[in-house]
């Protein structure tokens, strides 16, 4: 049973973990962009 | 558990894409995400039977074998955008497949995370070189290959006409690699432990059939999304560079 | 003989060329000026066939140059700013590798009167590694003329050179032309350009910006034409 | 096409023979692996002869992957490859010219190297030695055929020599698997023919493959 467990929080950190990467990479880009509405104006 | 993590994942989607604009096909996608995700928890847990000899460690299989699809789908689409990307060379087809393979490097991971743990649970042994999960283990090293050849120095089409390469060679070179694994394995060592992880067709009940096919529409929905928002933040990305571009020629002049 | 239309290169980006359109005839010797990063050096490496345009087309003498690229790579020689030799090779070694893969009948003929004819027999055999940039660059000229080129295609070619090897340069240049070989070069070098070209091409920002004939080696005229153009603007 | 590719090779071959670098380098190489392998397995012991089949293998991959850097790295000195790819010929000439002299260096790589393993080792062959050449002649056919088409791939990136054996060996792994278990068929047990000829016709088949598939994708590879 706890290898079930296991398995499942895994997978499911893995997931995570990815999605906050992309998330990560957003929040950097929107950064971004806050820069650039700030130099344009 | 899934429930908490369901919800997790909304707020930190409000939170951080509210300034992108969300398309309809967002909202399909990420709503057909999140109800087949439910269901397919739902059928796991509560309506496929429990599995006689291995009880409740067999339903790691739920999350094995529909992650292995997702990642042999991925590389699949890699390698025909590759195909397509060499005949066309539109930039679009490239970010696609570097995402795809970004994302089937994520699901190869959770192979070869869950195989083992599985495998340590049923047979005592943390991994066996059995064929598909050999075979898996070097389609991983490829397209980790894969996405080191996307970070070399240079100009993007050059990286992606190298990557776009590559991700072709890489993929016709699956069949061959299982192939050769899977003789090797047989000749030399009989199988010990029946066949192998993912191949529980044979005395599968049709419950436990129903929750799998679930659970794989549930992670193709997942896949789906993570492609359209890996690939519309490529594009976003872009945008800001062509803007930075455009920002940087206006200074010099 | 050189016919361009609608050629642009996108990279990065960037548009680097956006929309040149060039006829140049055979025998004319033409000098392509610009500031950095104006497209002059993609533009001559896209004749070269080393870079492939994102769109447009390039005939040369009729030939289309993605379809017989192997017939136009017979007719054109390409003299970049890397001289292209095998450092551990002697001169004559280069320029029989060279001629046999163009095909060039009696090479080792050929080769050692060229090397003659840039002044360097006497180190017909030392490895080039050992050579100044002078020597090495005209070795890479005797190289880029070894299949007898209807198109010379050149970039930067004065560009760190002794008085000597200027002139032997030009020599070549101009023995060429006599003989009816079209010749392209990339240059900043205003003297060298008016010395030896007939022709004047700026280029701005990836666009032809002016094109015109120069007769009595003016070098006024020229200087003048592009500072009104590049550097006016600044 | 043919010609011009024979005269790449001759050229690489030719300015191998002068200055022996990198020929040098690689059975030098090959004999710090068998030094190596021999703290690793005691050669005195019974039990090692079983390791010498695969043994052969580690040497020629390991000094292979030298040359096939060096053999494209190398082209970059005085931007040559630039002087190749505006010579009156197809991008795969140079792709053949450049396999063609890659192979013959591994083929003497193996001639010095693998009478030395043996020697050093006591190995006794109790199989057909004709076989044995025939498993390394297509074994190192398409270990160099794709090596050398990854070697120009990876040509462009700065650390190259890094980033070749990542690329290389996950893709050459049927090889790999395919030409061990023939030669330790070949050596150690003639009963087993059969089965080692069917793994040499696997190794055949990737080796028609790949050639092909690199020979139509090499153009993509060396455009600038």
């Amino acid at each position: 049973m706890e290898f079930m467990y296991g398995a499942y929080s895994v997978v499911w950190l893995v997931i995570f973990g990815y999605m906050l990467l992309i998330g990560k990479r957003h929040s950097s880009l929107k950064k971004d962009i806050e820069f650039l509405k700030q130099l344009d104006k | 558990m899934s429930m908490n993590l369901e919800r997790e994942k909304a707020s930190f989607e409000v939170a951080d894409w509210a300034p992108i604009k969300i398309s309809l096909l967002t909202k399909i996608l990420y709503g057909g995400m999140v109800v087949t995700m439910l269901a397919a928890f739902y059928f796991i847990f509560l309506y496929a039977e429990i599995e006689k000899t291995m009880g409740a460690v067999q339903k790691i299989f739920y999350m094995h074998v529909p992650s292995a699809w997702v990642a042999f789908l991925a590389f699949f689409v890699t390698f025909v955008f590759s195909i397509l990307f060499l005949i066309k060379r539109k930039r679009i087809y490239d970010t696609y497949a570097y995402v795809s393979a970004e994302i089937g490097v994520v699901f190869t991971i959770i192979v070869l995370t869950t195989g083992p743990i599985w495998a340590k649970s049923s047979w005592n042994t943390w991994w066996a070189w059995e064929p598909r999960l050999t075979t898996t283990l070097i389609l991983f090293f490829l397209f980790v290959a894969y996405l080191m050849v996307r970070q070399m120095d240079g100009v993007w089409d050059k990286k992606a006409r190298l990557a776009a390469v590559f991700g072709i060679i890489g993929f016709a070179d699956v069949p061959i690699v299982f192939f050769a694994i899977r003789w090797w394995q047989s000749k030399f060592h009989p199988i010990v432990f029946g066949d192998g992880p993912s191949q529980q067709g044979g005395g599968i009940a049709p419950s436990m059939l129903v929750a799998l096919l679930v659970t794989i529409t549930a992670f193709t929905f997942l896949y789906a999304y993570l492609l359209h928002k890996g690939v519309s933040f490529e594009n976003m990305k872009l945008k800001v560079d062509q803007y930075k571009e455009k920002l940087r020629e206006r200074l010099e002049n | 003989m050189i016919e361009i239309k609608k050629l642009t290169k996108q990279a990065d980006n960037k548009l680097i060329l956006r929309g040149v359109d060039l006829s140049i005839k055979q025998g004319e010797t033409v000098a392509i000026l610009g500031p950095n990063g104006a497209g002059k050096s993609t533009l001559l490496k896209v004749l070269a066939t080393l870079i492939k345009p994102t769109s447009g087309h390039v005939k040369i003498n009729g030939l289309n140059l993605k379809k017989d690229h192997i017939k136009v790579k017979k007719l054109f020689g390409y003299l970049p700013h890397s001289s292209l030799l095998y450092d551990h090779y002697t001169p004559l070694e280069n320029l029989l590798f060279f001629g046999e893969l163009y095909g060039v009948k009696d090479v080792e003929n050929r080769a050692r009167q060229l090397v003659k004819e840039v002044g360097l027999s006497f180190f017909i055999n030392e490895p080039v590694k050992n050579f100044s940039r002078g020597m090495i660059q005209r070795i890479a000229i005797a190289r880029a003329i070894i299949h007898e080129p209807k198109i010379m295609l050149l970039d930067e070619p004065h560009t760190g050179l002794d008085q000597g090897a200027i002139t032997i340069l030009n020599n070549v240049v101009l023995s060429m032309k006599e003989k009816g070989c079209t010749t392209l070069m990339v240059t900043h070098d205003f003297k060298q350009a008016a010395e030896i070209c007939d022709r004047i091409i700026i280029v701005k920002n990836g666009k032809i910006a002016d094109d015109f004939s120069i007769n009595n080696k003016s070098l006024g005229l020229v200087s003048e034409k592009y500072e009104a153009l590049v550097e006016g603007v600044l | 096409m043919f010609r011009a590719a024979l005269t790449i090779a001759k050229k690489d071959i030719y300015s191998e023979l002068r200055t022996k670098q990198v020929l040098g380098t690689m059975i030098i190489f090959a004999g710090l692996v068998i030094l190596v392998l021999s703290f690793a397995f005691d050669p005195a012991n019974n039990t090692t002869k079983a390791v010498i089949p695969g043994a052969v293998w580690i040497i020629i991959v390991f000094s292979g992957i030298l040359g096939l850097n060096r053999s494209l790295v190398s082209e970059q000195r005085n931007d040559t490859m630039h002087g190749l790819l505006v010579a009156p010929m197809e991008a795969s000439s140079i792709y053949l010219g450049k396999f063609m002299a890659n192979f013959s260096m591994i083929l003497i790589v193996e001639i010095v190297a693998v009478p030395f393993l043996f020697l050093l080792f006591d190995f006794k062959v109790n199989g057909s030695i004709l076989y044995f050449i025939l498993v390394l002649f297509v074994g190192s056919f398409g270990f160099i055929a794709i090596g050398t088409f990854l070697a120009a791939l990876a040509s462009n990136s700065k650390s190259s020599e890094m980033l070749l054996p990542l690329l290389l060996f996950p893709m050459t792994s049927p090889v790999l698997i395919g030409v061990t278990q023939a030669t330790k068929i070949i050596l150690t047990n003639m009963e087993k023919l059969p089965s080692a000829i069917a793994w040499l016709q696997l190794v055949a088949a990737y080796d028609v493959i790949f050639f092909v598939l690199c020979f139509l994708l090499i153009e993509y590879v060396l455009e600038v």
